[in-house]
């Protein structure tokens, strides 16, 4: 399935679901890029899944802090149909929250967790939301562009 | 065993040649804790890799009577090697005094030497001489399997010049 | 039962694999007295070349203090107006943090800073591990 | 009058006549006469013992290096690094001797004396060689099965008084493997001691004067035997007590020193048992060539067995713990009752 | 205690594996809550390496990444480096050239037969034969040694560039190479009798925590754990990054996904990776080993996700570039770190014995799983 197709299916389920366009100044992007609100992202997923398009693998599941905003990235992949896509869901810097996906792909369990242990995003309805590779007691999130590391007794 | 080293060489010292008897005794023990030094078999990061190297057959840890143990119980020797975090760093305590006295401890490349290329990551330990006290430290990242056999030999020499006399 | 043998003859045959390397003379090398032979390009401790004037090659460009991803090699350097170039007065690299990537030889404009192969490297103490000029310039 | 070409056991001999006439002579009672006799037995053994345990050790690393093409221990000093043994003892007898601080301090003690005594009580009823034996009681062999049945105690109460996790899983595999092993273990040797029909360490020997039983039907016990003896002594592809890999170290974890050094050495003193039984049971003890002293041949034989128990450690991997059940259970022990059934047979005909 | 064990007739175990226990490949810590020998719940404590990979690449700059991603997954390093120049070089549309290209593909498919000899080797201690351990580090340190002449290190290569690679191969070296695949096809057999078809190995292996088709894409697994489950997913084939489309080579599959097929994928693969590198040899020509560019990197600004297949599986790194000399964001999707998630469920009902079973078969990198 090309790009332009698999968008015009995705539009037809969720029109809240657009092509991201890259920044100005910035390189385009070099698969299908979609944006999703977040709020409904956990349905999306679903449908992804299950739907006509079967991106049933989740290759990677980042965070990324864009300064103003936070953002989650899925990489998609269909082992069956080979087509890939990058979804992209913005939040909020102030309350990053977005529903999980763990119940639809497993792979998104530690995924999530790492995310949430590095950006403190949260994912509501995770299984076992908890600091995954920190120690215990760390504060603060390491990955955020305004993170300073407190030295303690091992620096 | 504190008869034989705590008041043995008291009382020993205070008999006329006592102390030739007692430096004979240091070296049998000596001789005997060097040539049998059991590490932990116990692995941090990369070096643990190189570590495995020298337990294989082309470097073979077990000429010099290195013989891997696998509880902290039984090992005089434990290798730091490699990264060693602050999750970690406790434990690595732990283990430390779980082991029995006389205990050796051999920093193994850069990371546990200074925190090597993670000297301004937020959860290493910059150095395992805050956590342990060290007895030899390797350079290299990860040192060759050969600079390890050296620094047990380094290790070695170290512990030659060990006394259970109380004159100093 | 031809289970069995054929358990049986599986077993026998890794036990004859075993018993084939107990007669061969094992690989080892032993270390200490013999060594083996390390490839020249083998990315050991840094050294400092001369040139052929015999005095040292490296003008204090600052390039290896700068791409060292680690920051484990300082530098200071003063201008000789004789000559009229620059000479590192102080030419530090602490060994207990270099990651040995070799980024600061192949920066390295004038090629006068290289690997040696050794590796023969422990101390007993950490600050040991840090080598100044005196042990660098070779 | 004694020649350099007759036996070890005839020099005994030998010796314990002089003794005799020279006790008569004094007119020493004869129960002082006695124990000294068999005291002078005892510290040989004791000798002996330590000799093997420390031999054995060697051996294994010496062995396990060259399947593994490395040399071993080299440089601890001698030929070959032959004193590494002996450093390894002196160090671990001046080592701190923990004891952790939850542990049932007074079984967490005794546990190394328990299971190195009776290894030692092992040795007695061994015949050495002709007229070498501590004591040639009529029940010899199975003097030997009830003590080694004692070492699981002692496995247990070491896993049990650790007060750790992984010792006491350690210690109720080791509990239940020895159990379960030790019945195909005797079993496999009753067809021996029906050909022979009598349970005399000497006897048995003698038995074999003219063909060794490991040459006849009893072919089947000897490789049980082997299979279940190494179960018994726990090494590998049984050692499943100890599994380096599951158990950190098994029913030793928590121990160190002297203690610990008490358990290496009764394992390679097991061992020795394991492998001198197979000797005398399969092999015709000290029956050998008539140039060999009798003790040479029985040593060589039970080095031969101790070589293929180290063989066995250092080819295969590690059975599961259901299935070392299954194997014993629904293997092993029907195999022995079949060999019983064919010595049975075969020594009916035979008459 | 005598409470519980009034109220419920048995005591439910904790028990603690790790971080330090002589077969979790590192400092994993296993929490296992045990009804005696059998496992009721399983939940793997990772972290115990992290070392803040991620939060480093930003501060360094890309080149300098490349001897960082070493220490991803430090036993298959060339891999790693292969994963860490592809995303720079797709940002600034560099062509490497064709001489540098063999030559990757040669040091990635040589680290694929290294990775999966220590695979072999520490599985075997695992299930608890020691000696193959000896005889895969004994092959593996012929690789070390074509690898140090190469590149002088023998565990962090630090070799691969953006637009190429560092140092041209020394003249030993291909005929290093061919003499090392000659001597190592005849050991792959010496393996399968030592350990493959033991009976006791494939006792410990065969039918133990298997995975189903289903379950290993739900858990997105990749590298041999997926292709044991009988799923061919294979990135040099899948997606073909560097010049792999040229080569023709099998993905091994397996049938059931169990400890024995995931272990028999890895022997496959090495005698396929051999394949690889014959092929790639006689195709290796002179010629230039770098691209032209620049000595500063400046990627322009963009974003992209560039994967490799690791002896692990897929190493993804998923760069953001803001125009600087550094990385704006640096993502490492572990392979190991994905394949471990599966875990917890796998060992629900094992016994204890096969936890080391289990775990040896994903064959996981510490360093890849906390980064």
């Amino acid at each position: 399935m090309t790009d332009q197709e698999i968008l015009a299916k995705i539009a037809e389920k969720f029109p809240a679901v657009v092509e991201s366009k890259p920044a100005a100044g910035t390189l385009p992007a070099y698969s299908l890029t979609v944006e999703a609100p977040a709020a409904s992202i956990a349905e999306v997923c679903a449908w992804l899944k299950s739907g006509g398009l079967k991106f049933d693998y989740l290759a990677s599941l980042s965070g990324v802090d864009l300064k103003d905003k936070l953002q989650v990235v899925y990489h998609l992949y269909s082992l069956e149909m080979k087509h890939k896509l990058v979804l992209k869901v913005n939040l909020d810097r102030a309350v990053p929250e977005l529903p999980s996906v763990s119940s639809v792909w497993q792979a998104a369990n530690w995924h999530e967790r790492e995310a949430y242990d590095m950006f403190g995003i949260k994912f509501t309805g995770h299984p076992y939301l908890e600091r995954i590779l920190t120690a215990e007691g760390f504060e603060g999130y390491p990955l955020l562009k305004d993170f300073i590391a407190k030295p303690d007794q091992y620096d | 065993m504190g008869l034989v080293l705590d008041k043995a060489p008291y009382i020993l010292e205070s008999f006329p040649g006592g102390s030739y008897v007692v430096t004979s005794m240091d070296w049998v023990i000596n001789w005997s804790r060097k040539s049998s030094l059991w590490p932990l078999s116990f692995g941090l990061a990369c070096c643990a890799i190189e570590w495995m190297a020298d337990v294989g057959s082309r470097n073979d840890f077990d000429r010099f009577g290195v013989f891997p143990r696998p509880t902290p119980r039984q090992a005089d020797l434990i290798f730091i090697s490699g990264t060693l975090t602050k999750k970690m760093a406790s434990r690595v305590r732990r283990l430390y005094e779980q082991m029995a006295e006389p205990r050796y401890v051999i920093s193994m490349g850069s990371c546990s030497n200074t925190g090597g290329p993670f000297y301004d990551s937020y959860s290493v330990v910059k150095g395992v001489d805050k956590v342990l006290p060290v007895d030899v430290y390797i350079a290299g990242c990860p040192p060759r399997p050969e600079a390890v056999l050296l620094s047990i030999l380094k290790l070695q020499e170290k512990i030659m010049t060990e006394t259970i006399s109380h004159k100093k | 039962m031809t289970k069995i043998f054929k358990y049986t003859w599986a077993i026998l045959k890794g036990m004859g694999i075993t018993l084939k390397y107990f007669f061969i003379k094992p690989v080892t090398v032993q270390y200490p007295k013999e060594k083996i032979k390390i490839s020249p390009r083998w990315r050991g401790t840094l050294k400092q070349l001369k040139n052929e004037k015999g005095e040292e090659a490296c003008d204090g460009c600052r390039i290896c203090e700068k791409i060292c991803p680690v920051n484990c090699i300082s530098m200071e350097v003063y201008k000789d107006e004789k000559k009229n170039r620059r000479f590192t007065s102080s030419y530090t690299v602490n060994f207990g943090r270099c990651m040995f990537c070799g980024l600061c030889v192949e920066a390295c404009p004038k090629k006068c800073l290289v690997h040696t192969t050794d590796f023969e490297f422990c101390t007993y103490e950490r600050e040991s591990l840090i080598l100044t000029k005196d042990k660098i310039l070779r | 009058m004694i020649y350099a070409s007759q036996s070890l056991g005839d020099l005994w001999v030998w010796l314990l006549e002089r003794l005799a006439e020279f006790c008569g002579w004094l007119g020493i009672p004869e129960v002082i006469r006695y124990s000294v006799e068999k005291g002078a037995y005892a510290i040989g053994l004791l000798v002996f013992i330590s000799l093997t345990a420390l031999v054995l050790i060697y051996m294994e690393r010496k062995v396990s290096a060259h399947m593994q093409l490395r040399y071993g221990p080299m440089w601890t000093g001698g030929w070959h690094g032959w004193s590494q043994t002996i450093a390894d003892m002196i160090k671990l007898l001046l080592k701190e001797d923990v004891i952790p601080d939850k542990a049932d301090r007074w079984v967490h003690r005794v546990a190394p004396i328990v299971v190195f005594v009776p290894s030692l009580l092992g040795f007695l009823v061994i015949p050495f060689d002709k007229h070498l034996i501590g004591a040639d009681l009529n029940v010899g062999i199975l003097i030997i099965f009830g003590f080694s049945s004692i070492a699981v105690l002692s496995i247990f109460m070491g896993g049990w008084a650790s007060n750790n996790k992984y010792t006491l899983l350690g210690g109720l595999r080791s509990a239940a493997q020895m159990i379960s092993y030790e019945l195909p273990l005797v079993l496999s040797v009753l067809g021996v001691i029906m050909t022979v029909g009598s349970l005399k360490m000497s006897d048995i020997v003698m038995a074999q004067k003219d063909v060794w039983f490991l040459f006849t039907p009893n072919f089947l016990g000897f490789i049980i035997y082997i299979i279940a003896g190494t179960a018994e002594v726990n090494r590998t592809p049984f050692d499943i007590p100890e599994a380096e890999s599951e158990l950190v170290s098994g029913y030793n974890t928590e121990y160190s020193g002297l203690k610990y050094g008490f358990f290496m050495l009764s394992e390679f003193t097991n061992t020795f048992i394991i492998s001198a039984i197979a000797a005398t049971f399969f092999m015709g003890g000290w029956n050998g060539p008539s140039w060999l002293p009798g003790i040479v041949s029985f040593l060589g034989k039970t080095y031969l067995i101790v070589f293929l128990l180290m063989w066995f450690r250092w080819t295969f991997p590690r059975f599961r713990v259901d299935r070392l059940m299954d194997f014993g259970w629904k293997f092993l022990l029907p195999l022995s009752f079949f060999n019983i059934l064919m010595i049975a047979v075969w020594v009916l005909v035979k008459k | 205690m005598t409470e519980t064990l009034k109220n419920t007739g048995f005591e439910e175990m904790t028990l603690n594996m790790g971080p330090q226990h002589p077969s979790t490949h590192g400092v994993l810590h296993l929490l296992l809550k045990m009804d005696g020998e059998v496992i009721t719940e399983a939940r793997p404590d990772i972290g115990y390496l992290h070392r803040g990979m991620e939060k480093l690449a930003e501060k360094r700059t890309w080149g300098a990444n490349i001897a960082l991603s070493d220490r991803w997954d430090y036993i298959a390093s060339m891999s790693n480096n292969f994963a860490a120049v592809l995303g720079p070089e797709k940002l600034m549309n560099i062509a490497v050239p064709k001489r540098a290209e063999y030559i990757r593909i040669i040091m990635a498919e040589l680290n694929r037969i290294a990775s999966h000899l220590i695979f072999f080797g520490t599985y075997g201690i695992d299930i608890g034969a020691f000696t193959p351990f000896f005889y895969a580090f004994r092959e593996r340190e012929m690789i070390l040694d074509l690898y140090e002449s190469v590149c002088g290190a023998r565990l962090t290569y630090n070799y691969f560039r953006i637009g190429g690679v560092s140092a041209d191969l020394p003249e030993e070296f291909v005929p290093g190479v061919k003499a090392f695949i000659k001597y190592f096809r005849p050991k792959l057999k010496e393996y399968d009798t030592l350990l493959s078809t033991n009976p006791i190995f494939m006792d410990r292996t065969v039918g133990v925590g298997a995975i189903s088709k289903e379950e290993a894409v739900d858990w997105a697994l990749s590298g041999p754990n997926i292709r044991a489950s009988g799923i061919s997913f294979d990135i040099r084939k899948e997606d073909p990054y560097s010049v792999y489309s040229e080569f023709d080579f099998n993905i091994p599959t397996g049938k059931n996904g169990d400890c024995w097929d995931r272990y028999m994928v890895r022997m496959n693969e090495m005698s396929e990776s051999a394949r690889i590198i014959e092929q790639a040899l006689e195709k290796l020509e002179p010629g230039d080993i770098m691209a032209k560019v620049a000595k500063v990197i400046r990627p322009p600004a963009g974003e992209i996700y560039t994967h490799v297949e690791a002896p692990k599986g897929e190493l993804g790194v998923y760069c953001i570039s803001d125009g600087s000399t550094m990385p704006y964001r640096y993502k490492v999707r572990g392979p190991s770190f994905v394949n471990l998630a599966i875990l917890q469920k796998m060992l629900r009902g094992l016994k204890i014995a096969d936890v080391v079973a289990v775990l040896g078969s994903i064959d996981i990198v510490l360093g890849e799983v906390d980064r």
